[in-house]
C-alpha cells in the first residue's frame, strides 16, 4: 500500500542511527524525571527511511515538474544555486549566538540584503527578522501600534479592503484592534469613499495590497495614501503582490510607511511545501524608531555589529536574528539578477499574465470564464467561474481538479472572496510561451469536454495517486495522529 | 533577459500583439506618473552564477562557524550532527519546491509526511493533538500565549524567570495589544518556584524544560498549582527520550524549538517551531493540521482538515494569521526522529546525560568556577564564573574553543552535543582553566 | 508529449549560461580554425532544463524506490552519507595532478583503502586504477601477460569457464589471448575433468568468479587452483560476487593471484544508470612488479605519495589515478561497517538469497521455475523459466515484464547462458524480509494469473511510462541521434 | 546489525527456520575448511556516520584543491564551474541510483539522455555515431586503436609527439597484446609533422585537439595524409564551439575526456570519455548505444541498440569489453551543454581563446620565459622557463598560485578556464616574475 505510514513499516529491533562511543562515566537522570517508556518513533533502517519518503515524494506535484500558476504565492522557479549557497559550512553551521566579530560575513550578507530591499520598496529601514508574510503583518501592526501609542494616541481600528488576504484581518485581530473593512469599486481598487467614511481618528493603520488580489493595480493609491495620512494612520503594504512592479514603481513611493516582503515569493525561497519562508519588513524614517531588535547595522569602521540598543522597538518576535537561510537565497537572487534583472523579472510576470488572459480570451475560455475586471492585469488576474456554473453545471472546484489530470497545478480557487467561483491566476515570469499556451489549450479542452459530459469533471479527478478525498469527514472525525 | 526567463524577442513582440498593446510598458498604464521609480534600481548588475557563487562562498569563509572551532554554544540551538539522508530526501524537489498542499490529491506525499511528524510530536511530548508547525520556538511561545488568552479570556501571562529570554521578549512583543500582563516567577537554585494554586486572573503559566540554565524542573510539581490556567511548557524535543513527557505532567501545551531535529544551524533559522496540546484545545490550535481520510475510491488518503479554524476562512475570527510556517523543516525533523529511531532517541538522551554530567563535574572542579545550580540536567548547564564570562568566552575563542554562550556578568551556559566528545570537554576545560587563572 | 527531447524544447535566444564579462582585450581565432555554425546545442532557460530532467527522471525506476534484484549487480543500498563526503570540496575540487604533498589527503584515503580491499581479499597488492570491473579484467589480463612474459613465457591462451560474465571472453580477446571454454559439473561448478584436459602450458590464466554466476560457491576451488597453477598458469578472480564471502573465505587464501573488486557493487557505490564504477585490483607477490603506474604508496616518513618508478609495470590503463569518488564512497563504506560489519553484511547477503528461495518454494513457484542448482545458494540463485515456459506459455521475459507491474524490478534475465530461460536473483543484505516476502508473492500471483491468462503476462507490462518496445527496429534502422 | 541491513535477531530465526538450517553459518558450508577465513578481519569495527564524516572531512582538509589557491593546472583536467544545477539533477536517486537500463520500460529516463547526450557529440564532434560514454580520456583513445586495429586490421599506430602522455601510455599499455607498434610523428614548433600519405600498414593516427601543449592543429591538412588508416582526434569537448569540427575535417573517429563538461575534478575521476566516429564504424562502436524506436501502443521510447556488439550477446568476439561505464557524468554532460547552450558554448569559447593569449602574451613578456610554441591556443599554452618548472611550481604554489603543470624539466602548461579572471592572470604573472627573478 502505498499511503503506508513510516509507524507501519516500523519493527522491533531495526535502526539507522549508530550511537557515538559512551566516553564518559554513565550518568543516569534521577527516577523521577526519567521517561519511563521510549517514545513510540519508528524503528527501522536507512534504506527503508529513503525508501518511504522517496515513494512518499513521488505523490506530490512540484514546481520543478510542471506549471503552477497558484495566484498570490508567487510560484517562480527556485535557483538551483541558492542550494549550494544555502548550505556552505560557514553558513549551515553558523551558530546564531555566535560573537557578531566572528559572523561578519553573516552579518554583511544581512546588511546588504536590508539595503536593497530598502532600494526595492522605496523605504530605507528593514527588519530581517520576521518569518513569514504574515508574521511580517504582525511586525507591521506592531510598529504602527507602538508609533501611534509613543505619541499618546491610543487607535482600536484597522481598515483592511474586502479583497485582502485571509492574513491581513486575522493579523490586526492578534494585533489587538478591530477590523474594519473597506469596498471595492468598479475597477476593482479602494472604494475611496468608503475609505474616506471609515477614516477617523480612531483608525490605526489602512492594510493594502497593491497590486491588490484582483491582480489590479490601484490607480488612486495617491489620494488613498493622503486620506490615511490625513486622519494620521499610517499605510501597510501588503508586500505578496510585490513581483509585479519592481523597479517599476515603490511602495515608499506610493506612500506606503510599512512594507512587508515574501522572500519566499517575490526572491524565490523554496516554498518547502508550505514554508520556510520570511517576512522582512521596511519602513520609512519616522517607524524606524519601533522595529524590531537586534537590528544589523554597519558600523563606522565597515564593520557589522547586532544592535541592542532600541529603546523604543517593539522588541523581539522570535528566536534569533530571523530566517537566515532564506536571506542567503534571497541575496543570491538579487546578485543574480541585478537591479535590471529584478525590474525586468516584474516586467515580464506582468507581460506573461496579461498574455495567459489575452490566450483564454482567444480561445474562448473567458466566455464562460470572464476576467472579474475586463482589463489589463498586473502579474495575476481573476476569472469568474460564475457562468460556467450557470452553464455547463461546472464548480470552479471541478475545473481545478480537473486540470490535475492535465498534469496541471490549479490556480488559487474561491479567492479573493468577492469575485463569485473565483479563479486567481499567476503564471510568474520564470514560465514560457508554450507553457502558458498548454494551460490555456487545457482549460479550453476542459471547457469543451464540460460542455459535452460534465460529469467527467465532475467527477475529476483520474491519475491522481488519490482522488477526491472525504474532507468533510476528515474534520468531523478528526484523525490528526495515528494511535501507536 | 533577466536571469531564469525564457521570453525571446520573437515570444515579446508575440505576446504583446496578443495582448493588443505595443510594449510592456503599455501594461503598467495603471501605475500614475507620480509614483513610478523613472530611473533604474540602484542594485549592481546581475552577475554570472560563478561570481554569484564566489561573493556568497567568500561571506560564508567570514563567518567563525562549529566547523571551525570546538563549540559548547548553545542557549536554543544546538550543534547536531544532521545525517546526510536528510540532505538527500529534502533536496527531492517534490518535496523542496511544492506550496502548501491546497490540492490534496497532488499533494500525499506532504500531507502523509505532516501526518506522520504529528503523530512524531504527539509521541514525544505524550499530548494527543499537534499542528503541522509553527515558525520556531520563541514564537511558538507567543502563540501558546495568544491560544490560553482567547481560550481562558484571561489575562495574566505567568512566566518563569528561566524561561528562555527570547521568548519571554516575543512574549511580551507580540502581547502587547491583548490588554494582557506578564508576571515573572522567581527561581532558585536552578528551579522555577510555585507553591500555590495560581489566582484566576491567570490565562498561562510559561516554564521551560529543561529551563535556559540547563536545569530539569519538576514539572508534575507546577503542575499541582496551574489551577485554571494553561500550563505551557517549552521543551527542548531531543530530551523527550529520557525526560518524562509533558503530557503526563498534566500539561496543557508543549511547544519548542525543532532545530535540535535534524536542522541546521543556519545562524538561527529556518527551523521550526513544533505545538502539542491536549484534547480539549484541538478547535484553538494555531497553523496547518493534516488529517487521515479516505477518497471516492476508498483509498486512504490525507487532507489538511479543521481549517474553519485558519485564516484563510476565518479571517479575523482566526485563531491564529499564520499562513506560510516551516513544513520542509518539519520534515527533516520527522526524518531525524526516524532516522534516531525509538532506541536511538534515548540511547543519545542518555549519551547527552552522561557527557553533560561529565562536562559539569569536569569544568566545575576548576578553580573560579561555580555551579549556577545543582539541579540534574540533560544537555546543557550553567556556571558562575569568577571572571566576566563575555571576556572568558572571548578568550577560550581565540584559542579554537567556544566555551559557550555567556549571560548577565558571570553566566556561561555551556551545551554539549554528540559531536562534543570527551577529548573535546577536556580540551574545554583545559582552556578555561588558562581563563581563569 | 513526455518523450520529447531538450532539443525539442528549444528556442533560439534562450539560455540560462551568463559569461563572465571579457575583462581582457578580445582575441580571435586564425579563421581556418574557427567552426562555422555552432554545434545545435539546445537553447533553454534553467527552470525548462530542470523541469526536462525531472520529469525524465520519473521515467526511471530506481533502487531507492524499490527493489532491484538484478542478478550479479548487487544491487545494494546507497548509503547518503557517501554523496555528501564525495561533495567535500577538498575532494571534489582537486586537481588529479595536484603535487602529492599538497594532496595527502587524498592519497591517505586511496592507501587505507588499498590497504582494506587487501585484507578483504588476501591478496596484499592493491592498484586502484581501473575503471570498472571489465577494465579490472583487463588490467588481470595484461598483468598476467606481463608476468609470464618477463620470464621469456609467451603463452597463447586463458580459459574461462561457460558461466562466466560475458565480460570475461571479451576482454581475454582484447588482452590478445584465445579464449578457451570450460563446462560446468553437476554441482554448478568448474569440471574438473574438462579443466585437466584443457590446461596445457598454453593457457596463461583461469578466470574465475567464485561463488560463480550460478550462486554456487566451488567446494573444488583447492583442486582447480592446484592444477591451474600445475601448469603455471595464473589463477584470477572476478569479484563480482566478491558481496557474498567477505570475512568468510579470501580469493587470496583460495589461492587467486589477481582479484579485481567492483566497488560499484560489493562497495555500494550509486551504480548511476550505467557507471561510474571502479575496478580496482589486488595481486599476490609475484604478480605485483607488474600492476600498473602510479602506485599510491606510504613512505617511511609516514607521508604518501605517488610511485612511477614502477620498471616492470604495465603502465597505465587510464588517466591520473583512477575513480577517485569512487574511492571515497567505497572507503566511508569500509569505515561505516568495519570488518564484522562486511563479514554480517555477506552473512545477511546470503542469508536473504536462501529465504527468498526458500520463500519461492513455499509458494509453489519453484514448480514452474525450479532452482539451476537445487541446494543452498551463496548470495543469489538461478531459476530456470523452462517448466513456466512449457506450461504456461510465458517466457522469462514475459514474467520479467509482468514484475514491472508490481513495481519490482526484474532479475536479470537470460543469464547464465547454459540455463535455459534463466532468472538470476540477488536480493543484497540491505532489503527487508518484507520485501523479499512481497516480491515471492508477485511471482506467485504472476504464476497463477499465467494459469489463468497467460495472455496477461505476455502483453505486459502495462503501467509503466511506456510498454514494450520495438527492438528489433531500433537495431534494424537505428536511430541514435536526433537530426537537428 | 550491520550498518543498513534490517534483519533482526526475530528476522533471523524466521529466515533461517524457513530456509531449514540451523545457523547462517550452515549456509556456508560448501566453503571449504581449507580456505575458510576463520578470524576476523583485520579492519577496525564501524564507527557512527558523525565519525565517518569527520574522518573523511579531515582528510579533505588535507588536500590544496582549487578552493584553496589560484590554480592554472590543466593537463587533461581542467576547473571550470559545475553549475548547481547538475548537483540538483544528479542527486536524483533515479538517476543515481538505478543500473544499466536493461528494462527499458522503466528506464526512459536513463535512455532518453543517453540519446540526448549521443546528439549532443555528435553535434560537437560533427561525426554521425557517438556511443552513451566510456570511461574517460585515455582509455578512449585505447578504445579508439582497437577499434581500428580490428577494423583494419593493421598493426601499426602513428602517435604524435604532443598527444596527451596519459594517452599514448594508455594505449601502449592495453595493445600488449595486439601485436602492433607504436611510431610517433614528430612535432615542430608545436604542430604534428605529418607531410606524405601514410603507409598502408598504419591503423590509425592519433593527434590531440588541441594537443597537449596547447596548440591548435592543423586537422584538416593531417587528414589528407591519412591514407587507408583511420585518423583518430583527441579534442577537448569544451573547445568545439571556436573549433572546426572533427568531423567536417576528415576525422574518422573522435574521443576525449569529457570532465571539462559539467563534471568535477575529483582527483581524476570518475568523468567520462566520449567516442564519436564516422557512419562506417557504426557496427564496430565499443559500448552502450542508445536508439529511438517506438512502444506497441506506438508511442516514442529508447532502448539499448545494435547490442550484437556487446559483450554480453558476442562475448569473446564483442567490439569491446566495456560493460558499466559513465553514465552519471555523461548525463552531467548533458546538462552542462544544455546549461551552456549553443551560444553560451561559443561565447565560453571565445572568452577563454581572448583570457588564454592574454595570459600568454603577459607571461611571455616576463623575462626568463619562452613559448614553446607560437600557434594559436584554445584553454591552454606551453611556456619554456629559464629555470627547473617544477621548483618554479613550488615556489609559486607556495604564494597561493598554482601556475600549471611542469614537465620536461623546463615546461610549463599553464591553463585558463573562466574560474581565472584577469586579475588571477596577472597575479600569476607577478609571482612568476619573482620565480624566475
Amino acid at each position: 500500500d502505498h499511503a503506508k505510514t513510516i509507524y507501519e513499516k516500523s519493527k522491533p529491533g531495526r535502526r539507522a542511527f549508530v550511537a557515538p562511543e559512551l566516553d564518559v562515566p554513565k550518568h543516569e537522570l534521577p527516577a523521577k524525571f526519567r521517561r519511563a517508556e521510549a517514545p513510540k518513533l519508528p524503528e527501522i533502517a536507512e534504506p527503508e527511511i529513503v525508501r518511504h519518503y522517496n515513494r512518499l515524494s513521488k505523490r506530490n506535484f512540484d514546481l520543478d515538474s510542471g506549471f503552477y500558476p497558484l495566484g498570490s504565492c508567487t510560484m517562480k522557479h527556485n535557483p538551483k544555486l541558492h542550494e549550494r549557497v544555502a548550505a556552505l559550512p560557514g553558513h549551515a553551521r553558523l551558530h546564531p549566538l555566535t560573537n557578531p566579530k566572528r559572523a561578519q560575513g553573516a552579518l554583511e550578507l544581512m546588511h546588504s540584503l536590508q539595503v536593497a530591499l530598502g532600494e526595492i520598496a522605496g523605504l530605507p529601514h528593514v527588519s530581517l527578522q520576521p518569518s513569514a508574510g504574515s508574521h511580517g503583518e504582525l511586525a507591521g501592526v506592531l510598529v504602527t501600534r507602538a508609533y501611534h501609542e509613543d505619541r499618546g494616541d491610543f487607535r482600536t481600528k484597522i481598515l483592511t479592503p474586502d479583497t485582502a488576504h485571509g492574513t491581513n484581518p486575522a493579523t490586526v485581530t492578534m494585533g489587538g484592534y478591530e477590523v474594519v473593512k473597506v469596498g471595492t469599486n468598479a475597477d476593482g481598487g479602494v472604494d475611496i469613499e468608503d475609505l474616506r467614511a471609515k477614516a477617523d481618528d480612531q483608525v490605526a493603520c489602512l492594510m493594502l495590497t497593491n497590486p491588490n488580489t484582483l491582480g489590479v493595480f490601484d490607480a488612486n493609491i495617491e489620494e488613498i495614501a493622503k486620506i490615511v495620512h490625513g486622519v494620521g494612520a499610517t499605510l501597510y503594504y501588503d508586500g505578496a503582490n510585490l513581483n509585479a512592479v519592481m523597479g517599476k514603481t515603490r511602495p515608499g513611493d506610493m506612500g506606503f510607511d510599512i512594507v512587508h516582503y515574501n522572500l519566499h515569493k517575490t526572491f524565490t525561497q523554496p516554498h518547502g511545501g508550505g514554508g520556510p519562508g520570511a517576512g522582512p519588513i521596511a519602513v520609512s524614517d519616522r517607524i524606524e524608531p519601533y522595529i524590531t531588535k537586534p537590528q544589523v547595522v554597519k558600523l563606522e569602521d565597515g564593520t557589522f555589529d547586532l544592535d541592542f540598543d532600541r529603546p523604543k522597538s517593539i522588541g523581539r518576535l522570535r528566536g534569533f536574528q530571523g530566517n537566515f537561510g532564506v536571506f542567503v537565497r534571497s541575496y543570491a537572487y538579487i546578485l543574480s539578477l541585478g537591479g535590471d534583472g529584478l525590474q525586468e523579472a516584474s516586467e515580464l510576470a506582468v507581460l506573461n499574465a496579461n498574455y495567459l488572459l489575452a490566450k483564454l480570451r482567444e480561445l474562448g475560455v473567458t466566455d464562460l470564464l470572464p476576467p472579474a475586471y475586463d482589463r489589463l492585469c498586473m502579474h495575476e488576474f481573476v476569472l469568474s467561474g460564475a457562468p460556467m456554473k450557470r452553464e455547463l453545471g461546472l464548480k470552479t472546484l471541478d475545473l481545478a481538479k480537473r486540470l490535475l489530470d492535465h498534469n496541471f497545478h490549479p490556480p488559487t480557487v474561491y479567492f479573493p472572496l468577492l469575485v463569485e467561483e473565483a479563479l486567481l491566476i499567476e503564471p510568474t515570469e520564470t514560465e514560457t510561451k508554450e507553457t502558458l499556451d498548454a494551460f490555456a489549450e487545457a482549460m479550453a479542452e476542459i471547457l469543451r469536454e464540460g460542455a459535452e459530459d460534465p460529469e467527467i469533471a465532475r467527477n475529476a479527478p483520474y491519475g491522481t495517486p488519490v482522488r477526491r478525498l472525504d474532507e468533510a469527514g476528515a474534520a468531523k472525525r478528526p484523525v490528526i495522529r495515528q494511535p501507536l | 533577459m533577466s536571469r531564469y526567463t525564457s521570453a525571446t524577442e520573437t515570444d515579446r513582440q508575440e505576446m504583446l500583439a496578443a495582448i493588443g498593446v505595443e510594449s510592456i510598458d503599455d501594461l503598467f498604464a495603471d501605475v500614475p506618473e507620480g509614483v513610478r521609480l523613472g530611473r533604474p534600481l540602484d542594485i549592481a548588475p546581475g552577475k554570472p552564477e560563478q561570481e554569484v557563487f564566489a561573493r556568497l562562498r567568500d561571506l560564508a569563509a567570514k563567518n567563525v562557524s562549529a566547523e571551525d572551532e570546538i563549540s559548547f554554544l548553545g542557549a536554543g540551538m544546538y550543534d547536531h550532527y544532521v545525517p546526510a539522508l536528510i540532505d538527500s530526501i529534502l533536496s527531492r524537489s517534490e518535496f523542496l519546491t511544492p506550496y502548501t498542499p491546497y490540492q490534496p490529491e497532488i499533494s500525499q506525499g506532504g500531507l502523509q509526511v505532516m501526518f506522520e511528524y504529528q503523530t512524531a510530536i504527539s509521541e514525544l511530548t505524550g499530548l494527543p493533538v499537534s499542528n503541522a508547525s509553527v515558525y520556531e520556538g520563541p514564537s511558538a511561545v507567543a502563540a501558546a500565549g495568544w491560544l490560553a488568552h482567547t481560550h481562558t479570556k484571561k489575562t495574566k501571562f505567568l512566566v518563569s524567570e528561566s524561561l528562555h529570554p527570547h521568548s519571554l521578549e516575543t512574549l511580551a512583543t507580540t502581547s502587547a495589544g491583548w490588554g494582557t500582563t506578564i508576571e515573572m516567577l522567581p527561581v532558585v537554585n536552578g528551579l522555577t518556584q510555585l507553591d500555590e494554586v495560581v489566582g484566576d486572573d491567570v490565562a498561562a503559566i510559561f516554564v521551560g524544560q529543561p529551563n535556559f540554565h540547563g536545569a530539569i524542573e519538576d514539572i508534575a510539581a507546577l503542575s499541582q498549582f496551574k489551577g485554571s490556567a494553561l500550563l505551557v511548557v517549552q521543551a527542548d524535543p531531543l530530551t523527550l527520550g529520557v525526560l518524562r513527557s509533558p503530557g503526563e505532567d498534566g500539561v496543557d501545551i508543549c511547544v519548542g524549538e525543532g532545530q535540535t531535529l535534524g536542522n541546521r544551524l543556519d545562524f538561527g533559522g529556518p527551523s521550526f517551531g513544533f505545538f502539542a496540546a491536549s484534547q480539549a484545545l484541538l478547535r484553538r490550535m494555531p497553523g496547518r493540521i493534516a488529517g487521515e481520510t479516505t477518497d471516492v475510491d476508498g483509498r486512504r488518503g490525507f487532507v489538511l482538515t479543521l481549517q474553519t479554524r485558519e485564516q484563510h476562512i476565518r479571517r479575523e475570527k482566526a485563531t491564529s494569521n499564520i499562513c506560510t510556517a516551516q513544513a520542509l523543516n518539519a520534515l527533516a525533523g520527522v526524518i531525524y526522529l526516524s532516522w534516531l529511531g525509538r532506541e536511538g532517541l534515548v540511547e543519545l538522551g542518555e549519551l547527552l546525560v552522561s557527557r553533560t554530567h561529565y562536562a559539569r563535574e569536569t569544568l566545575a572542579a576548576i578553580d573560579g568556577v561555580e555551579l549556577w545550580h545543582d539541579q540534574p540536567v540533560v544537555r546543557e548547564f550553567a556556571l558562575k564564573l569568577s571572571k566576566n564570562a563575555h571576556e572568558v568566552v572571548e578568550f577560550c575563542s581565540a584559542r579554537g574553543v567556544n566555551p559557550g554562550f555567556a549571560f548577565d556578568d558571570n553566566g556561561l551556559l555551556v551545551a554539549i552535543t554528540e559531536q562534543r566528545s570527551k577529548a573535546d570537554i577536556d580540551r574545554l576545560a583545559e582552556v578555561l582553566k588558562e581563563a581563569l587563572a
